[in-house]
């Protein structure tokens, strides 16, 4: 695909290359354009729960998830379209999950902030703050115990930071040094509130990374090709048993918090700062600076509108979920009894 | 006389206990400078200020912790548990603090707070964020557990647990925040352990709690026009202090009982008064007790899913009608 | 057959289960190298290795959530909770997230492991450290919970949790530890949701857990020979899934039902059979069925207190005899 | 009470003082005799429950209570004994209620691991790890939000620097700039499991503190004299509007975990070093150091001893608990009656 040379230099410095740049390039975009889809199906009436988007961090998403092997495992928040998405999930299933469809991931059970797909090595979305990074802790435990190679990757919030459970996963993790990285998408709030009203160091996983014995990790979670660096080094060295490691992105998100927030307490002009510094824009430039061609790009922004367009209409299309599997899966048996 | 959302009553009532007293603060996630994700707390911060309403961390353990430090040394704070299924974060509060250190102590230690907490299911949030969680908290000796099912009463029994001495669970519906009801002027103060008779029958008692009180009252209204049955309609609002008087009462002149649970069916309040009914009034009984209740199930989240697990006008009247054999 | 102690039973079931699978893993705080607070794990260490079996930090919320982390990719784990009280701390895992993945993804996710834990009174250990917990984990749906009464019970119903493909919530008494029986050789396992008739009966029915059962046999005795009474006494040892049949068999036999709980009154295992029968079983019933548990109180410490508190052999007597009539 | 002249320096640097200094030996040696009392009255088969007792860190607890004023709180943990009789709770109250007698601090409700005694400004012993951090932070806002100048003192062990409540409280504390002192007593060890074990930092609170913007402060905790100067430095900072502290004592535990343990968990010759370090010891020497003469020190032994015998007397004799508290207090009223 590539249509103009790149200068020596450029080549040189190439450490992640053309095949891989483009993936990242799409993988965001495949997030972008599946998330404002979501957002104009909310408009329309048409995703009736809660969502939460990640618009304008699809970078870290990209980063990390592009970086991952296969077999290694997410482990996502109620904001996991992205990172799910980035794993490789069809759009289909994330919009038909948030439609209520039949042909949702979880076929309307699970919603928005749960999406998963065990397949995808998607370990599932949690909703409740905190609650997976013991459980990411626990995944990896697996890993070594079986001499598996593969990496649990837990994604989580800058507020998430604050709540006990961060704290015993991180102790945990490296005392047993586990397989685990720990993924901080700093975004500078919790729900409405400055995560600097709340938090008594600056950045949250960073000056917090010592208290484990850990390196300060931050980075520019908006530009991809640093997440994808450092999550490699991460995976690395879970992989060759120098345990977990504590990595803050920076970014910020495009949207309110969820669905129903405005987000009005954001200052002035923090919004458009940050849009100067959109993940996807800045990509796009990135791979022009490699000597991508303009056709290549819009090439591929043409196919992911393709599957975004088409996804939306086999969702639109498909039956709501059925009634059928209202008190299924709740114990192993399949069903929900609880007594003879 | 007022019109007025169940949210703003929720409003209007923290208003009204914190003006009456310095020592009434509040605290919680988001609740000071954006108003709380439910709105249910706009415009407090503006009226009493940075110190007496307090945006905190995610740190349901220290927001309650603290919230009991303050309460034991002199404070009366009302904290806000975002969703009522985070409680299950901060439980150590909950079931082994809060309800024992009075006991443990030998009558040494006060806790005089209240947790408010957006409960119960409708707005397809899914499994964790969707629980009617009255029982995880009626279980615990020690506690009070109030929830209320309208705007005058969310004032009422609100001011009621503010002034109360011991910690209580203020159980805030999170599908009702947007009805509307009349509400009187001027200071609205209820008494905790008294339930209401909305509606009264001979035919049959039906317990209600929160949003199920609507249903309950459109079941009796369909079941008395269509099946010519005469519910009695009582709204429980607290589920400790109990008033098993009014329950009793009731069962004693109608003979048949139904509860009405949004919580998933073990171990549910439900259980209780049916067993207390079981116990006491055995022999007024003239037909089985009857629980409707969510099946023992999580929550599921789309709404065509959601709407289903739920007892509805529908599986109610069908339930009663079929009991009592009409 | 051997003659083996309650906690030596814990030892041999929880060895039994980790030879025949290499999946099994156990951890827990001061478990590994010490064998634990109640010396039931003394030995496993020794024989299964610093990999299999671990120590961990004061985390219970880690504890919990990477059993659940390793359930889900592959592993088998058995968590010990030392005390049930603190299950308090980690109730988020017992609460909303063990008992929720597998629906909430549509059948995706699996979580067999358990919780061991310590449960229960009698040891003088105060409020926040003797507490039944049986219902804080049978009213969340997508748990199982299992509560032996012998050492024999504790080795089969502790492998059938191992093996079972669902959370199981593992209460052992601490008050029991000590108790010995006998058990046969070699492999045992037993069957979660089979209650057991430990003595039948004609005249009542008693259903017991744990600590209550010997003391339920023992008032089944005394009122036997005292007064005449015949009473079948069922150790219900599996709350979730739950042996009804075999209960409403019993009562549909003996017409009355008394339940002998040690959690505390409200919202007990106790009002839930209660409410069961009373519903499903009416009119096999011949007076009100009657539970019998500890006040509706935290526990104290001191010894004569907390004899005080729980249901004993004179109390439960009592109450049987005067219900009875006798 | 001073009988030898001590020098010329001395006597400069001597901030604490000899009526201070004759308070922190007598307050360590209440604490270390009514704990053999305990220990004592347990094999006797007097003392029913479980106790956990400070024997060996006697100088942490008299060092901050030592520096307190009246009106200041002190939260503590299950091992409690220490930090309760440090506040001049009388010893026959404590023995009373282990051995679960009328005339008992709670009258036998609460037992050793809940002491609690308001007023002396005991505000509670907590016997789940953690809980007791929040709530003494709670306390703490209520002296800022009224403009109070008492200080909450939160004493707490090693292994509880793992949990969840703990981090959640530091960071807390530290936002909202309360005055709040938090006291890691380590001993070394959990209940039998070495800290170093499962801790991810060589110092589990010292090496936590930057993680909440707070200076790493790890002092012995077996010279009492360490212990108070730091302790008023704290207090000084809380009381001065300069926010929490978070302190790391170090320490040793003569005896076991609790009364079941014998401690066969440690190493060879560990008890031995440490009670070369006695803080009873270290004091008796410093008294002597600053001209304190021995029978002014065998004054206060025999006066503490007979506190401590008679406190024994007198609980013997006391009735055992009455079974008419068995239900009141449950609820404000007075009673248990959760309907009507
Ligand atoms: C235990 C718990 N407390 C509170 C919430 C409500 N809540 C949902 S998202 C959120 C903010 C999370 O902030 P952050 O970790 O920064 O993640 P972000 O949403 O910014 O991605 C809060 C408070 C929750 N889900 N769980
Ligand atoms: C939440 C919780 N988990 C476990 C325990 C059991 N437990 C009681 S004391 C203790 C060890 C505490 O160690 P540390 O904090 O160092 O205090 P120390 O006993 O050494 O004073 C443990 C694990 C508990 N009481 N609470
Ligand atoms: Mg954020
Ligand atoms: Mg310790």
């Amino acid at each position: 695909m590539r249509m103009q040379a790149r200068t020596e230099t450029d080549l040189i410095n190439d450490d992640i290359g053309e095949t891989k740049r483009l993936e990242l390039y799409k993988t965001q975009l495949v997030i972008r354009d599946a998330e404002q889809r979501a957002h104009d199906l909310f408009l329309q009436n048409l995703v009736k729960g809660t969502s939460h988007l990640s618009l304008g961090q699809e970078g870290v998403a990209a980063g990390f998830a592009c970086a991952m092997k296969h077999g290694d495992l997410s482990f996502c928040t109620y904001r996991g379209h992205a990172h799910t998405l980035a794993r490789g999930v069809p759009v289909e299933k994330v919009l038909g999950e948030l439609m209520g469809r039949d042909n949702g991931l979880m076929r309307g059970k699970g919603g928005s902030m749960h999406l998963t797909s065990e397949l995808h090595g998607v370990m599932g979305s949690y909703a409740i703050i905190g609650a997976h990074l013991p459980i990411a802790c626990g995944a990896a435990w697996r890993a070594q115990y079986k001499g598996q190679k593969d990496v649990s990757v837990c994604f989580f919030g800058d507020g998430t930071t604050n709540i006990g459970a961060f704290h015993e996963a991180l102790n945990f993790a490296v005392i047993w040094n586990l397989p685990v990285v720990f993924v901080c998408e700093n975004n500078l709030y919790m729900e409405y509130t400055p995560i600097s009203d709340v938090t008594a160091v600056q950045n949250p996983a960073g000056d917090r990374a010592s208290a484990y014995g850990l390196p300060k990790i931050v980075i520019d979670g908006n530009d991809a090709d640093v997440v994808y660096r450092e999550a490699l080094k991460a995976y690395d060295r879970a992989r060759s048993g120098g345990g977990p490691s504590l990595i803050e992105c920076l970014t910020y998100r495009h949207s309110g918090h969820s669905r129903a927030d405005p987000a009005k307490y954001r200052p002035e002009g923090e919004l458009e700062r940050w849009k100067q510094r959109d993940p996807i824009k800045i990509y796009r430039e990135r791979l022009a600076q490699f000597g991508i061609s303009e056709k290549a790009i819009s090439d591929i922004d043409a196919h992911v509108k393709r599957e975004v367009d088409e996804a939306t209409e086999k969702c639109k299309a498909a039956p709501p979920t059925s009634l059928d599997i209202l008190t299924t899966d709740v114990y192993a048996d399949g069903g929900y009894a609880w007594r003879n | 006389m007022a019109e007025l959302s169940y949210r703003d009553a929720v409003i209007r009532g923290i208003s009204q206990e914190m003006e009456r007293d310095q020592d009434v603060v509040f605290l919680g996630e988001d609740v000071a400078k954006a108003g709380g994700v439910f709105k249910a707390t706009v415009g407090l911060y503006d009226k009493f200020g940075p110190l007496r309403v307090r945006d905190t961390p995610i740190s349901e353990q220290a927001i309650l912790g603290a919230a009991m430090g303050a309460a034991m040394t002199g404070l009366k704070p009302i904290a806000e548990i975002m969703f009522s299924d985070f409680i299950a974060v901060c439980f150590d509060y909950i079931a082994n603090e809060f309800p024992k250190s009075r006991y443990m102590t030998n009558g040494q230690t006060k806790c005089p707070l209240v947790v408010r907490t957006g409960n119960g299911a409708g707005s397809r949030f899914g499994a964790q964020h969707s629980q009617s969680v009255e029982n995880w908290c009626m279980m615990i000796p020690g506690l009070k557990v109030v929830a209320p099912s309208s705007p005058r009463d969310v004032i009422g029994l609100l001011a009621a647990s503010v002034r109360d001495p011991d910690p209580v669970i203020f159980l805030e519906h999170k599908s009702l925040y947007s009805i509307k009801g009349e509400v009187p002027d001027g200071e609205i103060v209820d008494t905790l352990g008294t339930a209401k008779i909305l509606r009264p029958g001979k035919d049959a008692t039906i317990l209600a709690l929160a949003m199920m009180v609507p249903r309950a009252l459109a079941s009796a209204e369909k079941l008395a026009t269509e099946h010519g049955i005469e519910c009695e309609v009582i709204d429980v609002r607290s589920l400790v202090p109990l008033d098993t008087q009014t329950i009793l009462g009731s069962v004693a002149r109608t003979n048949r009982l139904f509860t009405v649970e949004e919580n998933p069916r073990l171990c549910g309040w439900g259980a209780e008064i049916v067993s207390i009914v079981a116990d006491e009034a055995f022999y007024d009984l003239d037909g089985p007790p009857v629980r409707i209740t969510t099946p023992h199930c999580p929550l599921p989240a789309s709404d065509l899913l959601e709407d289903a697990m739920l007892p509805n006008v529908d599986r109610i009247v069908d339930r009663i009608r079929r009991t009592m054999g009409a």
